[in-house]
């Protein structure tokens, strides 16, 4: 019971992923991106030695269908788990094995993969696909985040009696450092996609002053005083 | 303004950061958490290339305190950095730079270091440490969630005429395998730290029936069947 | 349509490739030498990852024909590539997939592989390890050219009607620092091998000036003084 | 006796570096670039250990200016060197010591560096940034070749005995770990630069011929095909 939108931005070769699910903390799970080497995600029954092993072996120049068959052969429980591969030149492989919960599925795009189990059906994988595509002008994680907007606007998951509400999800993104360029999360929360909106755009507003005071920090007016003019300039825009 | 704890687990070995602040979505600036190596958290103004550089360093054997060294040398900013560093021997090295506003400072404790800046005074450092070292036999991730627990009542951020809420926290702790044992994490809440507890007494409901389904997956029961069962049980303690 | 030849030196363990073709920049698929590492080819429809994964790989100690399987299993469509791997042992290996055109193979023994496709037949990669092969004390960057130049005179590419010219060409050779000893070129050019010699004539000239200047600037001669020198013993 | 521009574009984050000098071959002493890394150039008087060494502290995420100290502290002939240093963020440092001839110096902008060393004067920075920054939205290797251009006709470079023609030239751009975006070099040539514009627009005829018949080569047709389809273009 999660969908996710994985992807390489064409433009720019970030790395980057959107996810939500009913599970909680899923967060804790979305360790499989890494600028310049690729991006993967292991997910229903989550095999969590799997991304870390998948770097590795991106790392090492393998394609991402050879990532997967060695991924394959490494794990006697495969067909309980939906896995996706990207590797830095946007190549993809995705495998969701037999044994998942529910419909479950996935669909392959140039330089993505949207994936799922336990869901509505197949609409919701489909919409994500398309909501990633339709949002080719916008900001690569506005990308993923409309994804998955359009995921769970297409029934999201169903589990044994009837919808599942996404209680976490989560948005990151990586570009040429070891650090994520954005790291967002919803950990546990009724409406865990509204909630990760909520703060992405919140965040969004935040990031070009906490670049700035890192850079610069001289200068640097101090974060409830930026806080207060944000403030301040939101209520002038509202009226 | 932020204030932290990085602490060891004596017994385990295991080693972990705990975070609560003003800042928004703290948990994704915390990359400095390396299971088999050490911890590095850089704040007050954190430049994001440290704590990898660090993490780095210290993999290849060099000592905390030559790591901030290191620090020092590569960056003109170093007076506005805080920075704590933690090897798996449980080592420490601190730096609070002149230039981190407000009350700064950080203090050592018995495997641990907090460390925090516009901070309403060196009480919260204390009130994290006493926290920490409260009830040493538990769980880590439970220890720093009491740390910074501890940090917040003993008034956390501001100054004395203006309090400054926690708007997002953080608890990172890991093991011997190469991803986090606990990551549990609030990025936008008007109280945090209370929310962060929620998150991790609730995830910590869920660690064993997530892990099955990881080792044994053949086994596991469906989540939602599984989160009835929880609501259940939870009625009869009700 | 390419032809190849990978070396390494018995002598002194030094590394290097040749390299002609019709096609055009070629040195651009010939960054494959990591020093006492390894050398390796992949040509015809190359698959540019291919290097750098090959090289990896015998970093960490696999042998030529380890690292030659890795690459088959990695890659879709290794049946269009030709691929040759030199390992810091000398052991040597070459492959040459079917679907790849023309007449194509190689030649390999210890410590070379003489390689190429499209070519005009198989006297070709043999002309080009018989010319290798005839002077093992000289220089590597010397045997390899040697090899390069006896594959253009043996015909080189094209098919029993048609000739290729060769339009570019590379030469590159490393000794045990991490940077080429030697790293020569012709991206675009009608006659890229004669070029190639031309441009190796004149390198080989420049090169100790070049290596004394880097490492002892002080009281090193200007380049206009040098070629002075050089006109004069001339 | 060199002049170069080392760069990074802001919205494809590649990295790449022109460079054009009297010297031969001199594209064959720029192994100082890694997508994702970033770019370290030494010139003037090169040791080449010092490029590759850069690039290796800044992947561990040293600053560019941490890094120059380091190469300072590493070697008793810095001042002979003119060395330039750009991250994978666009943060960028340059040295010019005393040793290298006059008139040698170099210009820091927003993501670039332009640099050189023996020239005409600092018309000739002047005239590489103004190439550089005169179609900011071509591809990066169109601009990195304006910007020699613009370096050439604002004068080059001016040895003892006046004016020395560009012998060498070359133009790399990466966008990946493993492989170059573009390789181009000419090593030996009257009018290197002027040479070096033929090869690159040939070859950016050729680049997604080349770049596809890797990726799937079941599809691609022969290179004699593809000729031949230009011709008729043409």
């Amino acid at each position: 019971m999660t969908f996710t939108l994985l992807a390489r931005c064409p433009k720019t070769g970030q790395v980057g992923i959107g996810i939500a699910t009913y599970s909680i903390c899923v967060g804790l799970y979305c360790n499989g991106l890494r600028g310049n080497v690729g991006a993967t995600m292991s997910q229903a029954f989550v095999n969590q030695g799997n991304n870390p092993l998948a770097l590795r072996l991106l790392a090492q120049g393998y394609t991402p269908q050879r990532v997967l068959d060695d991924l394959k052969a490494n794990d006697p429980n495969h067909e309980f788990r939906q896995i996706a591969v990207i590797d830095r030149l946007g190549r993809v492989a995705a495998s969701t094995g037999t044994k998942n919960r529910g419909w479950a599925g996935h669909q392959v795009g140039e330089g993505y993969v949207a994936m799922g189990n336990v869901l509505a059906g197949e609409k919701t994988v489909t919409a994500m696909a398309k909501a990633y595509e339709a949002a080719s002008s916008l900001s690569f994680e506005r990308r993923l985040l409309a994804a998955i907007e359009a995921g769970r606007d297409a029934g999201g998951q169903s589990g044994v009696d009837g919808h599942l509400t996404e209680r976490s999800a989560a948005l990151m993104v990586y570009g040429d450092y070891d650090h994520a360029e954005i790291d967002l999360r919803v950990d546990l929360h009724d409406k865990a996609v509204e909630e990760l909106r909520r703060a992405f755009e919140e965040y969004d507003q935040y990031r070009g002053y906490y670049k700035e005071r890192s850079k610069n920090p001289k200068d640097a007016i101090p974060q409830y005083q930026f806080v207060a003019e944000l403030q301040k300039r939101q209520q002038e825009a509202a009226q | 303004m932020t204030f932290s704890l990085i602490g060891r687990c004596a017994r385990t070995g295991r080693l972990g950061l705990g975070i609560a602040t003003f800042s928004l979505a703290v948990g994704g600036r915390c990359e400095g958490v390396a299971a088999n190596i050490g911890v590095c958290k850089t704040q007050a103004f954190p430049n994001r290339t440290n704590d990898p550089l660090g993490i780095k360093l210290l993999a290849q054997g060099y000592l905390p305190k030559r790591v901030m060294e290191m620090f020092a040398a590569n960056d003109t900013e170093h007076s506005y950095r805080q920075i704590a560093i933690m090897d798996r021997d449980g080592r420490i090295e601190g730096h609070t730079g002149p230039g981190c506003r407000g009350w700064a400072g950080h203090k050592e404790g018995k495997d641990c270091i907090a460390f925090g800046n516009g901070l309403v005074g060196p009480q919260v450092l204390d009130g994290m440490i006493a926290g920490f070292l409260e009830k040493p036999d538990d769980a880590l991730e439970y220890r720093l969630m009491r740390a910074i627990e501890g940090g917040r009542d003993a008034g956390g951020q501001g100054t004395p005429d203006a309090h400054r809420p926690e708007r997002s926290a953080a608890i990172k702790v890991v093991d011997r395998r190469d991803y986090p044992d606990v990551d549990v994490r609030v990025d936008v809440h008007p109280t945090a730290v209370a929310e962060l507890r929620r998150v991790l007494e609730e995830f910590k409901l869920y660690e064993e029936f997530y892990r099955g389904r990881d080792t044994d997956p053949s086994k596991a029961i469906p989540q939602d069947v599984f989160v009835k069962e929880l609501e259940a049980r939870r009625r009869v303690r009700a | 349509m390419t032809y190849t030849i990978l070396g390494r030196c018995a002598r002194t363990g030094r590394l290097g490739i040749g390299i002609a073709t019709f096609s055009i920049t070629v040195g651009r698929y010939a960054h494959s030498i990591r020093s006492m590492v390894g050398v390796t080819v992949s040509q015809a429809n190359a698959n540019e990852n291919n290097n750098q994964i090959a090289l990896r790989l015998l970093d960490q100690g696999f042998g030529a024909q380890a690292a030659l399987d890795h690459l088959k299993s990695n890659d879709a469509y290794h049946s269009y590539r030709q691929i040759g791997v030199i390992d810091r042992t000398g052991a040597a290996v070459g492959y040459t997939g079917k679907n790849v055109r023309g007449w194509c193979g190689e030649m390999v023994g210890e410590n070379y592989v003489s390689t190429g496709n499209g070519l005009r037949g198989q006297h070709v990669v043999e002309a080009i390890a018989k010319a290798f092969l005839a002077e093992p004390d000289a220089d590597l960057e010397h045997r390899l050219l040697m090899g390069i130049e006896a594959g253009r005179d043996a015909g080189g590419q094209g098919n029993a009607t048609t000739h290729r010219t060769e339009r570019s060409a590379a030469l590159l050779v490393y000794s045990r620092d991490p940077y080429p000893d030697i790293d020569l070129r012709v991206d675009l050019h009608e006659k890229a091998v004669d070029e190639l010699r031309r441009v190796y004539v004149e390198y080989k000239q420049y090169e100790d000036y070049y290596r004394a200047r880097g490492e002892h600037p002080r009281g090193a001669p200007s380049q206009e003084a040098f070629m002075t020198t050089l006109r004069k013993a001339s | 006796m060199t002049f170069s521009i080392i760069a990074r574009c802001p919205t494809t984050r590649r990295l790449g570096l022109g460079i054009a000098t009297f010297s031969i071959a001199a594209g064959g002493r720029c192994e100082g670039i890694r997508h994702g890394v970033g770019i370290c150039k030494t010139q003037a008087y090169i040791n080449r250990g010092n490029d590759l060494l850069a690039l290796q502290m800044l992947e561990q995420g040293l600053s560019p200016a941490a890094v120059m100290k380091s190469l300072e502290a590493n070697d008793p002939d810095h001042e002979f060197r003119q060395i330039a240093i750009i991250d994978r963020e666009g943060n960028a440092c340059a040295h010019t010591g005393s040793g290298p001839r006059p008139w040698a110096g170099h210009h820091i902008g927003d993501g670039f560096v332009a640099f050189g060393n023996v020239l005409a004067g600092p018309q000739v920075i002047d005239g590489i940034v103004k190439g550089f920054l005169a179609k900011p939205d071509d591809e990066l290797e169109f601009r990195l070749l304006a910007a020699l251009e613009g370096g050439r006709d604002a004068g080059g470079q001016v040895g003892g005995d006046g004016h020395l023609p560009e012998r060498s030239a070359a133009i790399f751009v990466v966008s990946e770990p493993d492989h170059p975006d573009i390789d181009a070099r000419v090593d030996l040539h009257p009018e290197a630069i002027a040479e070096l514009r033929r090869v690159l627009e040939e070859f950016k005829i050729y680049e997604v011929f080349y770049r596809d018949r890797g990726y799937r080569p079941d599809l691609a047709m022969s290179q004699a095909e593809f000729v031949a389809t230009l011709s008729k273009r043409a």
